[in-house]
């Protein structure tokens, strides 16, 4: 049942199009600039609570959400930032919300954790491992019932492929035939325990032979791979066929949240997928292909930089909520 | 709260129908669902015998206890759902569907499987539209069994709304009535946040005048269920029959108890208890669940605070008590509060 | 990773001896009059509560049992007395609490659905669809620490397959290697919803693949299929090979519960399986093989139906629990 | 409970160090687990980074904070067991290791993820002895993490321990100071019942004296962390903290407050709080919970009962709002109790 996708870097390119791989090429330098940024800033005080980011996984968020509108939905997990932006989550309200401002996507009350936009397809970051499974499943059966034509995405990581949920919503998905996608980002740890310990199963999409759906593995750092084998398992969800199980092999270039040691991993591991940095991979094809020039993408990197500065700036600028909205949006009515 | 008395007394001349507790359940369900094709139902068996070819589906279980029994005849089985056994799933695919559109209706067999699919209730639905600055909402309603009195033992008998009354983001809602669980379940179908919807399992073959139509009761809107002069007796769910037992046992005797029933316990509505007791100066309150942070102890709490200068005695609590509940039909009877005790207790402080 | 069992009868009982092959006679027809005769007290409105009984899958409870002593446990379902039998707690007790009296075997506190006899090895049935598995694995792990040589058994039913727990656990237990065994007694149905309904893997020992362990079907209405399979899977468990997932493809032959109108079933189905009825089986292997005559197997089956009334007449002539025991047994101190 | 007041004066006489509150917790896990072989420990990353080769033990994290860093060195990765991210399998293991023979000690990292494992906390272990008629007991220690104050937002800030007091067959407890920390977690290990063990995460770095060597302190036995005549106070967990801090900028207007640590909610010590009570005739109760049927509302209805004649004024409640917890700092603070609500509320009623 499991699918380990080997292509080349150039095959599935053909339907891309330069505007939508400057476009993709956009969205990831987004991400990582946003996650170095925000890095930078939890490092001087100015982000409260956890900050897990993302950086080094940005082929998949973009990967996958290059084939989503804003009727499709997306869950995301306590390392969401990437997601957001990928489904197209502003970046001046994820800014603000970092720093609890009253200009956040949530107005300060979710920060960094529960960063959400539902008009956006965006069903929050979450703070607990497994617990976008069914919702995912939710947001689906919503699309099928109401006949939305839209899809779910559940994006996930290697740890959370142990939790109830995932079985639990694997299957459920698979009876009802969900049009849902789950994508599992192992990027090889949870927290600082390796998934060859905490997984009993070689590769997590192995896992989809339990429930009798396609499970796929594809090389997580390759944005065409993810891209691709994305399409086919939101397309197929999409013909109304059910849920497919896809596995993106990453890495996370930063530790497991800001303030992590990790001395679990060995300088010489970080170093080799460093190396394979998908955003840098994505560049030298872009130019050799003569997709794009240095200068070109430059730009779109100090016009990336430069509106990234100017939300820090404004954030900073905006008030803190007032003491009294901690009352308010428990409820509709109460 | 945009609940109104009136509304309650419009209800209440409304032309009435007999029948159980279990039948205005359903009732309600079918009320909401011709009305709006958002609502679903979802949940074990709530259908019953799904993809069994020879089985013609008013033949299906309709749930355990037959209440959602004749509804997939009527809207299907793509919107009356049999879910395999997988509560944090299928609760949380409810969940997931009320924030993206649809208006579930989810049922939890027994209260007490909460531990298997809680965090998707209280951790996901309920805090959706706090942690996203008001930008969600998520229209659900969990349906769920309570209650001890049919010897179903230690897992499938107890009470726990207080462990859903205590998260915000949540609604409970507590019917005693044929009536109010038809009137209370519409407004919780129509309800843009998520409720919890306690269904009394004693109380299923109850009879009762049940307004006709679609007639909803209002949350936050205590129900006077016995008026008097001498004591203010709260209770909850079935303790609403057993205080009203007690009531008459007292009158006998010339105590004039109070009976009120919250009716919905979160949000609660403060002022009727409160007027009551500055009526009858003294309290005993009701409650079959455990004792210990009930919600009994939240209303005893309450009277405590903005009360206190009205009470001429203390506060009684009736209770079960802390511990499981047991199978044996002597242990049970001793476990549930009975007009007795509550009688008893009246007369303590009266 | 699915091993599907195909064996003759006669396979596998060579190391059987007349002694034993009788005394796993008498534990089948031991469980199934127990369950005839609750089904019976059921209806006369001697036993309160629910009732779940397990008439027609009695090879499984002893097939697996078999292979047990009082230091290995086993996590038990709602439809438990058949593993309770098989398990070596005493039948008194067992009727006794069925009805709630002082005498049972939970003093009348835990009733049909929470039998327990702990120094039997038996952690009781379980009113929670799945709750037993993260709990065999905590007998696991005892056994496992403190090296008794014990091993755990987890009964469940093909509906608990698609519980969170499940899975959960049988990751926990390949990961540790923990001395435990899983045992599917799969009937077909989750109350009134077939298993193709329900469960989206054709078997559910498929989904041993998913924790890189075996998954073994056999035929659960064969006792020699099942003593077979779980002695290997035992055997494996307490060699410290860790965990296996075994499926016996079985059948209730009254409801779900009592009371259960049955709808969902075919007369011609069920007329099948009870052509297939476990104890007849083994009766005619008993007495074609020599083994025992007819009078010989009559003789222990009216031993049992009177140690059984025996154990009735005591139940009725007992007393209830005094109220003040509703108090007790909470805590050890408080 | 055989506790007795004596065990609490001897530990106070001891020899003492100073240490953080994170030590103190570790340090009695230590102790407990030189002293008995079948005291083991497990949780995610409690031990950290299993199974990856090149990492000496000294170097792995030892939980997310830090707390049980050192254990995994001296114990060995046999009895500091890196679970997965499997709360009710592991949780449940732990339940199902207690009932047979082991008496381990699990983490459940965030108070908040009790939705993942509810079932086999409460359903399972806290039911198995009443169940099965006394015949069984399940000695197992569930620490976890509770407490607003480091912007962790709406999933990791809880408090719930209302939640596990509410259900028989628990013990709740929850520790204010490193002394209390050690002394009440060597006795939860030692106990033969389910005990859920509540640390403060913004407690941690607070330091205090701390008596040496192996000495427990009994549950169900409150400390009177202040004395004082003109109001009671009680107050749990960090809530001390800020119930002390009220009680000097009351003292510098002469009223004199007595702040009680109930230390254990389930056993909860009702005499030290009713004869406070009984002395300064007022009580406030301070708890960082959500107010509906939470521990705050459970005490005032004690008091509300047992001590009413003593009472001279409203029972008063200090505590989070029915809210989630929100993540930006300043409403954080709002949203935890401060010293200067609790004193404004204290002048209301003195
Ligand atoms: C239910 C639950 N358990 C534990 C945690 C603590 N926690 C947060 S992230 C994390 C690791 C998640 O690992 P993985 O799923 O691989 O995602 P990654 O962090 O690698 O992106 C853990 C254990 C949590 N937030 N929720
Ligand atoms: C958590 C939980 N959900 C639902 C139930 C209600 N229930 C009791 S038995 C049962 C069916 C179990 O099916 P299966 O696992 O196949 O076992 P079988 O009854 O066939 O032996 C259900 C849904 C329950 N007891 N616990
Ligand atoms: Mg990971
Ligand atoms: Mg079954």
């Amino acid at each position: 049942m499991v699918v380990t996708q080997e292509r080349e870097t150039e095959a599935g390119t053909a339907e891309l199009d330069r505007e939508t791989l400057l476009g993709m090429y956009e969205r990831m330098v987004q991400i990582r600039t946003f996650e170095d940024a925000a890095g930078k800033s939890f490092a001087a005080g100015l982000v409260p609570g956890f900050v897990h980011l993302y950086a080094g996984e940005e082929a998949v968020a973009v990967g996958v959400c290059s084939h989503l509108s804003d009727k499709d939905v997306i869950t995301s997990t306590n390392r969401g930032h990437g997601h957001c932006i990928a489904k197209g989550v502003e970046i001046e309200g994820m800014v603000a919300e970092l720093m609890g401002k009253a200009t956040g996507t949530c107005k300060g009350k979710g920060g960094s954790m529960h960063i959400a936009d539902v008009g956006k397809g965006m069903l929050g970051a979450n703070g607990i491992v497994g617990g976008g499974f069914p919702l995912a499943c939710g947001a689906a059966l919503t699309a099928k019932t109401l006949g939305t034509g839209g899809v779910a995405v559940c994006f996930f990581g290697d740890g959370a492929s142990n939790q109830g949920t995932f079985h639990e919503s694997l299957n459920l998905a698979a009876i009802w035939k969900l049009p849902v996608v789950f994508v599992c980002e192992n990027n090889g740890y949870a927290e600082a325990t390796p998934v060859h310990y905490h997984c009993s199963a070689t590769d997590v999409a192995n896992r989809a032979g339990a429930y009798e759906i396609p499970g796929v593995v594809v090389d997580g750092l390759d944005l065409f791979a993810v891209y691709e084998a994305a399409g086919e398992a939101i397309a197929r969800a999409r013909r109304g066929e059910g849920p497919t199980l896809l596995e993106a092999k990453t890495y996370r270039f930063y530790g497991h949240f800001q303030g992590d040691t990790i001395t679990y991993r060995t300088e010489e591991e970080v170093l080799r997928f460093r190396e394979r940095d998908p955003i840098a991979g994505l560049k030298r094809y872009l130019k050799e292909q003569g997709l794009a020039t240095e200068e070109e993408l430059d730009a779109i990197d100090s016009r990336i930089v430069d509106a990234l500065d100017g939300a820090w700036e404004a954030a900073k600028a905006a008030p803190f909520p007032k003491p009294e909205e901690t009352l308010t949006d428990v409820y509709v009515s109460y | 709260m945009v609940a109104t008395a009136t509304t309650v007394a419009t209800a209440a001349t409304a032309a009435t129908q007999t029948m159980t507790y279990a039948e205005a359940v359903r009732e309600a369900m079918r009320i909401a669902m011709r009305d709006d094709p958002r609502v679903i139902l979802m949940g074990e068996d709530v259908a019953g015998g799904a993809a069994v070819d020879h089985l013609a589906d008013e033949d299906a279980w309709g749930g355990p206890m037959g209440v959602t029994k004749g509804l997939v005849q009527e809207f299907g089985r793509d919107r009356v759902l049999d879910t395999p056994i997988t509560e944090a799933g299928f609760i949380g695919a409810a969940v997931g569907a009320a924030a993206t559109g649809l208006r579930p209706i989810a049922e939890l067999m027994f209260v007490d499987f909460f531990g298997c699919c809680m965090d998707q209730i209280f951790d996901q639905g309920a805090k959706f539209r706090y942690m996203f600055g008001g930008k969600a909402s998520c229209p659900v309603v969990i349906r769920t069994m309570i209650g001890a009195g049919v010897s179903a033992a230690g897992q499938h008998s107890g009470c726990h709304y207080s462990v859903f009354t205590h998260m915000p983001g949540i609604k409970t809602v507590a019917p005693s009535t044929p009536a109010d669980a038809k009137g209370l379940l519409l407004t919780a179908i129509r309800d843009d946040d998520l409720v919890m919807f306690f269904e009394n399992k004693v109380l299923y073959a109850m009879k009762g005048e049940v307004p006709d139509g679609d007639v909803a009761i209002p949350f936050g809107v205590a129900d006077v269920k016995r008026e008097g002069s001498d004591v203010t007796i709260v209770a909850i769910s079935r303790m609403v029959h057993q205080a009203l037992a007690a009531a008459e046992e007292l009158a006998a005797d010339g105590i004039e108890a109070e009976v009120i029933d919250p009716r919905t316990l979160s949000p609660l509505d403060d002022a009727t208890i409160l007027e009551s007791v500055a009526k009858t100066h003294r309290l005993v309150v009701v409650d079959e669940d455990n004792p210990r942070c009930s919600a009994a102890a939240d209303i005893a709490a309450l009277v405590a605070d903005k009360g206190f200068d009205t009470l001429d005695a203390p506060i009684k609590l009736v209770t079960a008590p802390h511990t499981p509940v047991p199978f044996s039909p002597p242990l049970e009877q001793a476990y549930v509060p009975s007009p007795e005790k509550i009688a008893a207790m009246v007369r303590e402080i009266v």
